[in-house]
């Protein structure tokens, strides 16, 4: 076991690497800094100046070594639009993209695992085919689409919730979280549901087929041989042999969490990593990029080892291996 | 107790309604073992399900009654059925692998089942399950309780299962295959216990089987059943040793016996398979005598060791090495069969795999005729042997590319050797060949998934010999199969064999079938070999403990019963 | 006929769901409508000179002031939404199934062979899929969007974009087949035929593809037509985040997202006919898609 | 009114008047970028000094009408005897921390602002030396006469050199952040109260300001919501007061809700087409290959014949632009009403022009524009690319963000381009020292004549007009450089971009030409 995690650990390191490879190749191509950098009236040679001053001129290679030096170093550089530290940026990002995307798991577990049961139990009931549907209907609307029409109808026609924006936040050391007040729930409720859609619908098919494929099993043909009662049978032996790849894919979904935080952070201004990165694609705003590439893969890395852990927590098959 | 009158069963389906059990009767008293024997597709385990309210979607019981003691097993809601499961009746599934939940403690799984049928404190239930698994014999039940299903052995493993089946004291249990996946060993000691439980217990047993050879030793009663009808009944020493029936005189005489060797197999006409012709199978034969004229090859190992490589459990250390075999040495004589037999785990396989090539041995070396016979994959995809040894595996069902029709697969080996470059008259010594081995020529244009498993194991042999080989091995090629398709099947092999001077490696863990078939044979343990010989001496006068406790432990039906 | 269908599966099961076959009839006219867009549009929207501003933001024809001439109106450049839309759903569904055909090819060629070889090979690949799945789908299309731009010749630029759209969904879906095709590799390495076919020496690529392919296509089918659903709407997510398409060549997120400036200006049809067209579209792919997975899975019946 | 506000009053009566009132004064404004520093001097564009023009002064500022009055300098004149201006500059003006404001101050931050480190350089360029007279008097010398001097340095804002000396900041940041990034003193009427960038940042008013307020905020936050859809809604649910700019197909709609206003107006931002003029052959052309037709003014009146601004006015603006004529709007100084025709919509004679010019069937090219910078703009160029095809001239249209744009630009990587100018000091010269005069690096001239355009007559009266002081004469210089420039077709001016603002109907703001928002001429009824 301590094997396992420290092989993934290493996997995990050499992920990032690649990924901060990958950043920084970004960097070359996106577009050029410097004009975004500059007002109209700077010179062409105040423009070389300072193109000299960001190392752009330097070799490629010179430069990636540079920047994943830096990385290692803890440096993660400075701003080219704002001049301030990346590491603060988006530091002061993440809690919110963080909290959105927590709730939408949220969101998409406690609605989509229940669903999921539901539908596989009865699998030719009406209310099943009208679940299913409508999740099938609910992944094929882009998620901008979603989006835009929930601030429609609850912000601006019913004006029950707010259109933009996190709303009240509080720091708790230094972490500026919604949850601690209505505003920022309230302000929560329309992100995390345009973001919650899909997942949750990934989360109910994926139950729904791990659990009839358990139904079957012959574990659970004979718990009902015995006579266990249904309500355990179900959630105690059913359920949580269903969790495994459940929450595989809960961890590799999590890539995607994160990439849609993305659209519903630009649809809803919501100040998260997302919104930052949209900006400085913007604005070409190369080093918040790339940090932001690596900090996604670092989440990345961390969810799947985070996951492994749990494989081991819930399945003692991983956690004790003499065999007598 | 248990009264079953003209149980009815169908499964509705797209082409109508089928019927899985037909009109079946048949009662269970109180500590008797009733052993229901069919071949596959019978409907034995159906009956069971049917019993137990456990069938399958979307078949319903459709007439017939269902009485155990007094209730009416029929009349009962969805909640009161499910209510008398484990409280009245039980059931034991095939496979103690998958038979328990992986996540669950035993202890919890023991536990839950008492506390739902029975108003007592989790301690008392805690204290009778520790007492009921000592008395299936698994020692320090206390602390083994605290175990998972997967840190106990097969053997174990049922007996847990049957501890639960049996925690709540039932009046009958629905025993479906609870050997078949076991060992002799083990098996012999699980039917024991089946045995003690019904004569002190008084518990009812329902066994459900295809071993005619499980049924003789312990049922008291019998049912055998042929297409969902019950074909004869009574006890089992009339049924089996008497007959009436004959479909149950052609089932006897299909059974291999253990204590002699029979030339043939006395085999009933069936429907499925095409009886020879005069002129079907001609060509493929002259075919094959022209390939073979030369004299049969004989194939020999010497100390073979095999090892796979552990699970890693520290990037510091390389992990221990698994051995698979050790010091394997043995001569196949040209032309004759070599049976090797072993239990499950014993190498039987990899020592097939090693000799076709998909293992690489880590010592020891192997001989063809007389050229040296490279392991692993320092054989050249174009060595001349990977046509001289041809294979016929286990799973009928997965050993035909279920996406390539019959011809195709057929006329593989043709095309890769390069035996027939002309395909149309590739495409005509399959069909022919397909005659030789009793097949209708018609079938290269059909896709496997339309055959039985006898039939595709028909095709497999003919695949093997459209290689023209000197070689054929054979890994445990009637083990899917039931009892009157295993004895045609055997016969075929006989005579295929001795038509063509075949060199044939007999693998099974079947000890009746590897007497039946092999001149020598050798018993596999643990990757190493206990006893070789020629069969005829192994068999009468065995020298190795271990084979001679095989022997014994093996069920079987008093030779007075095999006409 | 009917005994024929009986006896297949699949189309039985067909036969006796209307909703799927809805789905098919609507994905049908679907791609008919694309494929045939140059002769069924009434007007090409490439073609500049073809519309006229002067037709601009014309309602469809059941509204006050919609003419008969536009049926479903016109967007703000005098385009006929009609033909716009058709153009668009080729191009959507174009973009669509060469990302899905490309992430495929991709996909299946790497998880078949890293099943069928195994050891270092696999982990190779596994790693490099894990960093794909650390990429999001965005991310991966604006490092190709941008790569792109870097090495291609300007003048080449507009006519890749296609390309390079593609190629970045491709990107970023073929981790899913990848992953499956190995999955399914490892269980058919364990089917006797593979080891039939290894054993008589047969060539490895012919039994990756000749033996192995065949047999795991059945997820691989359910695979793509969800993917396809996936790239059609990545396509319109790029767009909406404006590194899609351009907007003379629009595709239907395109379109959607010039859509979206009209969303409440009045003129709803810019916006609301291509999304729905998009909707439809998805929603029924994705039925189908749901459908084979059925087939192919009985137990999930 | 909002919903919100309407719930009060019907459900709370006086209460809510009196919590109305108070709530009033606090005020929510959006738009779509955030301003990336708080520092004047690091960053020249409109969103940075918009924004900083509420918290910094200079010494003169800008009236609603764009006119110059006095600020920090309460009169100016110029120097007897030398070029340059003297600014007397105010007394009792104090900084947003207490200090008192000097000549001192003006001297560091001339300073600050010219330093190699400021991208407002450029402003300073005409100056030569500045020299403190006194505390309150300041003297700035320049290369020659320079009657727009004053004027050009509106947006010149002023810092407390203490302040940023004890603060670390005495250049403005360039690779890394310092202390004027995110704090601020200015003597200005209001002073940051918390800043999250990109996020949102509170403002309070400046208690000890000199001029006496005409608002009534007690409070003002503003958030950056970069999708328009969502600034729109916001606005609509009552979560903002004001949003900057708003598109304008949804005016109507915004002007159809009770409870909102829109406020239109003219930016001086001209959108104009421009040439490759010096390029030799087309880039993106499938037809003609050899040659480049752009060269031939016949061939570029043709194009502006064929642009149909009226159609364009009405279905894409919504009848809400003004047509150009020239290079900036009529309400810049210098506007040439001499030459205010600008080329009618004419296919048939655009057609002429190019038979006469030797391409009867048109021919091919490529048109690049962005789709993120101008209101409208690529839908602009879509509708263009129909109408140039309309006459044969087939428009290869490229479009993309602005991001990658002037570099692709400065590569010469176009046949015509989109290009959108505002004079950044509300003066024709502004443009022609920009876009008209040849390409010249040394002297910093025609630094955004992509297309290098060139006319030697141009050249020689740019620096005359810069040098002239009598308006006459100076007018007549530039009647006769924009008809050399209409006569040439170096540019399609095609119109002036509009500004549209949305607020509820209780806030009354201040438009200007130049798109600044000025907190100081809000109020909140």
């Amino acid at each position: 076991m301590v094997f396992f995690l420290t092989k993934r650990l290493i996997q995990s390191v050499f992920v990032m690497l690649a990924v901060a490879f990958l950043a920084f190749s970004l960097f070359r191509y996106v577009g050029d800094p410097v004009s975004q950098m500059t007002g109209v009236e700077t010179s062409v040679e105040d423009r070389e100046r300072l193109r000299e001053d960001l190392g752009l001129n330097d070799p490629f290679v010179y430069q990636f070594v540079r920047f994943t030096g830096d990385l290692l170093k803890g440096d993660f550089g400075y701003s080219y639009r704002t001049r301030q530290p990346v590491a603060e940026m988006i530091a002061s990002r993440i809690p919110a993209t963080l909290e959105l995307g927590l709730v939408a798991l949220m969101i998409s577990l406690l609605v989509g695992i229940p669903a999921g049961v539901y539908t596989a139990l009865r699998p030719r009931g009406f209310a099943t085919q009208t679940i299913l549907m409508l999740t099938l209907v609910g992944v094929s609307i882009p998620t901008f689409v979603i989006g835009i029409m929930l601030i429609f109808f609850f912000g601006v026609q019913l004006g029950w919730l707010p259109t933009f924006g996190r709303g009240g936040t509080v720091s708790v050391g230094g972490w500026e979280t919604s949850f601690l007040t209505i505003d920022g729930w309230r302000s929560l409720i329309l992100p995390a549901l345009t973001l919650g859609v899909y997942q949750l619908t990934l989360t109910m098919r994926l139950v729904r087929a791990e659990m009839m494929d358990v139904m079957q099993s012959d574990y659970i043909r004979f718990a009902t041989a015995r006579g266990v009662p249904m309500g355990r049978m179900y959630f105690r032996h059913a359920l949580s042999n269903t969790m495994v790849p459940v929450i595989t894919i809960i961890g590799l979904q999590f890539g995607g969490v994160i990439a849609f935080s993305i659209v519903t952070e630009s649809v809803f201004q919501w100040p998260g990593m997302g919104l930052l990165f949209l900006e400085s694609i913007r604005f070409v705003d190369i080093p918040v990029m790339g940090v932001y590439l690596v900090v996604i893969a670092f989440f990345f890395v961390l969810v799947n080892l985070i996951v492994d852990l749990l494989y081991v927590l819930i399945d003692p098959r991983l956690r004790i291996s003499d065999v007598s | 107790m248990l009264r079953v009158e003209n149980l009815t069963v169908k499964f509705p389906s797209r082409f109508g309604d089928f019927t899985a059990v037909q009109d079946l009767s048949m009662t269970i008293k109180p500590g008797e073992i009733h052993g229901l024997v069919g071949e596959s597709g019978a409907g034995k385990s159906t009956v069971g399900a049917a019993i137990i309210g456990l069938l399958q979607s979307p078949g319903y019981i459709s007439d017939g009654t269902m009485m155990l003691g007094d209730t009416d097993l029929r009349g009962l809601d969805q909640q009161e059925a499910h209510r008398l499961r484990g409280k009245r009746i039980s059931m034991i599934f095939q496979d103690p692998q998958t038979s328990l939940n992986p996540l669950m403690r035993i202890e919890d799984q023991l536990v839950e089942t008492i506390l739902a049928h029975e108003d007592i404190s989790a301690a008392a239930a805690k204290s009778r399950a520790i007492d009921l698994l000592e008395e299936m014999g698994i020692k320090d039940a206390a602390s083994r309780m605290q175990s998972y299903p997967h840190q106990f052995s097969g053997g174990m493993r049922q007996r847990v299962v049957i501890a639960l089946a049996l925690c709540t004291n039932p009046e009958l249990i629905i025993a479906d295959e609870p050997t078949t996946a076991l060992d002799v060993a083990v098996q012999s000691q699980v039917l024991d216990l089946i045995r003690r439980l019904a004569e002190v217990r008084k518990v009812g047993f329902m066994l459900i089987t295809h071993d005619i050879g499980v049924i003789a030793r312990i049922a008291d009663t019998v049912t055998v059943m042929r297409h969902g009808k019950g074909i004869e009944s009574g006890p089992t020493a009339q049924v089996l040793g008497n007959p009436v029936h004959t479909y149950t005189k052609q089932l006897m005489a299909a059974v291999p016996p253990l204590d002699r060797k029979i030339d043939r197999f006395m085999v009933p006409e069936k429907d499925d398979i095409v009886t020879p012709s005069m002129n079907s199978g001609a060509q493929a034969e002259a075919w094959l005598l022209s390939g073979t004229k030369s004299d049969p090859i004989g194939l020999s190992l010497s100390d073979i060791d095999v090892t796979f490589p552990g699970v890693r459990t520290s990037i510091f250390r390389k992990p221990d090495p698994f051995v698979a075999l050790s010091e394997i040495s043995f001569d196949v004589r040209p032309g004759s069969v070599m049976g090797i037999v072993g239990e499950s785990g014993s190498g039987k396989s990899t020592l097939a795999k090693t000799l076709t090539g998909l293992v690489k041995p880590a010592n020891g070396t192997m001989t063809l005729g007389s050229a040296d016979l490279p392991g692993g994959k320092t054989r050249a995809r174009k060595h001349p042997s990977r046509q001289l040894m041809q294979m016929v595996f286990q799973d009928p069902f997965s050993s035909l590319n279920s996406r390539h029709k019959i011809g195709d697969i057929l006329a593989e080996p043709l095309w890769l050797y390069g035996l027939v470059k002309d395909q149309k008259e590739r495409q005509e010594l399959c069909a022919d060949m397909l005659g030789l081995v009793g097949m209708p020529p018609e079938a290269i244009n059909k896709f496997p998934h339309q055959f039985s498993g006898g039939q595709r194991q028909r095709i497999a042999v003919a695949r093997a010999l459209l290689a023209r080989p000197k070689i054929l091995i054979c890994d445990e090629p009637t083990s899917a199969l039931d009892v009157s398709i295993q004895a045609q099947l055997l016969n075929l092999l006989k005579d295929l064999q001795k038509a063509f001077g075949l060199t044939v490696i007999f693998i099974s863990h079947n000890l009746s079938v590897v007497r039946q078939m092999s001149d020598d044979v050798v018993v596999l343990r643990n990757g190493r070999i206990q006893e070789k010989g020629p069969s005829e001496q192994v068999y009468e006068d065995p020298k190795a403990d271990y084979t001679k406790r095989l022997l014994e432990l093996t069920p079987t039906m008093p030779s007075q019963w095999m006409s | 006929m009917l005994d024929f269908i009986k006896r297949h599966e699949g189309l039985w099961l067909f036969t006796h769901s209307p909703s799927v076959m809805i789905a098919a009839i609507v994905a049908l006219a679907i791609l008919i409508g694309a494929v045939f867009a140059p002769w069924i549009a009434p007007v090409d929207p490439y073609d500049l000179s073809s519309f006229s501003l002067m037709d601009g933001l014309l309602p469809p024809v059941w509204e006050e002031f919609g003419t008969s001439k536009f049926p479903l109106g016109t967007d703000d450049q005098g385009r006929d939404m009609i033909s716009s839309i058709l153009y668009g759903a080729r191009l959507s569904l174009i973009i669509g199934v060469c990302a899905m055909a490309i992430a495929s090819i991709l996909g299946v060629g790497l998880g078949l062979a890293a099943g069928y070889i195994g050891g270092r090979f696999d982990a190779v690949v596994m790693r490099i899929a894990d960093i794909q799945l650390a990429l999001p789908a965005i991310l991966t299309a604006l490092l190709i969007d941008g790569i792109a731009r870097g090495i291609l010749p300007p003048e080449l630029r507009q006519d890749m974009r296609v390309v390079v759209l593609t190629l970045a969904i491709a990107l970023s879906l073929w981790v899913n087949f990848a992953r499956t095709a190995r999955a399914s590799t490892f269980v058919q390495m364990n089917k006797e035929y593979v080891q039939a076919a290894m054993m008589q020496g047969q060539h490895p690529l012919r039994i990756m593809f000749v033996h192995i392919l065949p047999n795991i296509l059945g997820p691989l089918l359910v695979i793509m037509t969800v993917d396809l659903a996936s790239a059609i709407l990545l396509e319109a997510t790029l767009s909406f985040l404006g590194i899609g398409l351009p907007a003379d060549s629009p595709s239907l997120g395109t379109l959607i997202r010039i859509g979206m400036q009209f969303l409440l200006s009045g003129e709803w049809w810019i916006l609301w006919i291509p999304t729905l067209f998009l909707i439809a579209l998805v929603v029924s792919i994705n039925v189908l898609g749901d459908f084979l997975r059925d087939v192919f899975n009985p137990r999930l019946r | 009114m909002s919903h919100y506000l309407k719930k009060s009053f019907v459900l709370g009566g006086a209460l809510s008047l009196a919590a109305l009132s108070v709530q009033a004064e606090s005020f929510n404004w959006a738009s779509k970028t955030d301003p990336q520093t708080m520092d004047p001097h690091a960053v020249n564009s409109t969103p940075v000094l918009s924004f900083l023009n509420n918290i910094y002064e200079g010494l003169v500022r800008r009236a609603p009408d764009m006119s110059i009055e006095p600020s920090l300098a309460t009169s100016w004149e110029p120097l007897e005897g030398e070029n340059g201006w003297r600014f007397n500059l105010r007394e009792g003006v104090t900084f947003q921390d207490g200090a008192a404001f000097t000549s001192e101050d003006v001297m560091f931050s001339y300073e600050r602002a010219s330093s190699e480190a400021a991208d407002t350089r450029s402003w300073f360029s005409p100056v030569t030396d500045v020299r403190i007279v006194d505390d309150y008097t300041i003297e700035f010398l320049t290369n020659s006469p320079n009657p727009l001097f004053p004027s050009s340095i509106a947006n010149f804002m002023i810092l407390d050199s203490d302040w940023a000396k004890s603060n670390d900041a005495v250049l403005p940041a360039k690779d890394s952040e310092n202390f004027a990034t995110l704090n601020v003193n200015g003597t200005g009427p209001f002073t940051v109260a918390s800043r999250d960038p990109g996020v949102k940042t509170v403002l309070v008013p400046h208690a000890e300001w000199w001029d006496t307020p005409t608002h009534n905020i007690t409070e003002a936050t503003f958030t950056p919501i970069g999708n328009s859809a969502t600034g729109l809604a916001a606005l609509l649910s009552g979560d903002i007061d004001f949003i900057e700019p708003i598109p304008l197909q949804d005016v109507e709609q915004v002007e159809s809700r009770d409870g909102f206003r829109v406020i239109e107006g003219e930016e001086t931002r001209v959108i104009m087409f421009g040439f490759g003029h010096e390029h030799d052959t087309l880039l993106y052309s499938n037809d003609v290959t050899d040659t480049n037709p752009f060269t031939d003014p016949r061939v570029r009146l043709a194009a502006a014949h064929a642009i149909d601004i009226a159609s364009i006015d009405r279905v894409l603006f919504r009848g809400k632009i003004e047509a150009a004529s020239q290079l900036v709007p009529a309400n810049i100084s210098g506007y040439s009403e001499a030459n205010q025709d600008r080329p009618a919509y004419d296919p048939e004679r655009a057609k002429e022009l190019l038979a006469e010019a030797g391409y009867p069937d048109g021919f091919s090219f490529g048109l690049k524009c962005t789709n993120d910078r101008y209101i409208n703009d690529e839908a602009l160029c879509r509708a263009a690319a129909s109408m140039f095809a309309a006459v044969g001239l087939d428009a290869q249209l490229s479009t993309g963000p602005v991001r990658d744009y002037w570099e692709q630009l400065r590569a010469d990587d176009f046949d015509m381009y989109l290009l959108g100018w505002s004079p950044g000091t509300f003066d024709i010269e502004h443009p022609v020292r920009f876009l008209l005069h040849t390409q010249d690096d040394e002297a910093k001239l025609g630094s955004w004549n992509f297309g290098n355009y060139s006319n030697a007559r141009v050249d020689e009266l740019l620096p005359l007009i810069l040098k002239e002081l009598d308006p006459a004469a100076r007018q007549d210089m530039i009647d006769e450089l924009v008809k050399i420039t209409q006569d040439e077709v170096a540019y399609i001016p095609l119109y002036t971009q509009p500004l549209i603002w949305a607020v509820k109907d209780n806030i009354d703001v201040t438009q200007r030409a130049d798109n600044f928002f000025m907190l100081r001429w809000v109020t909140v009824n």
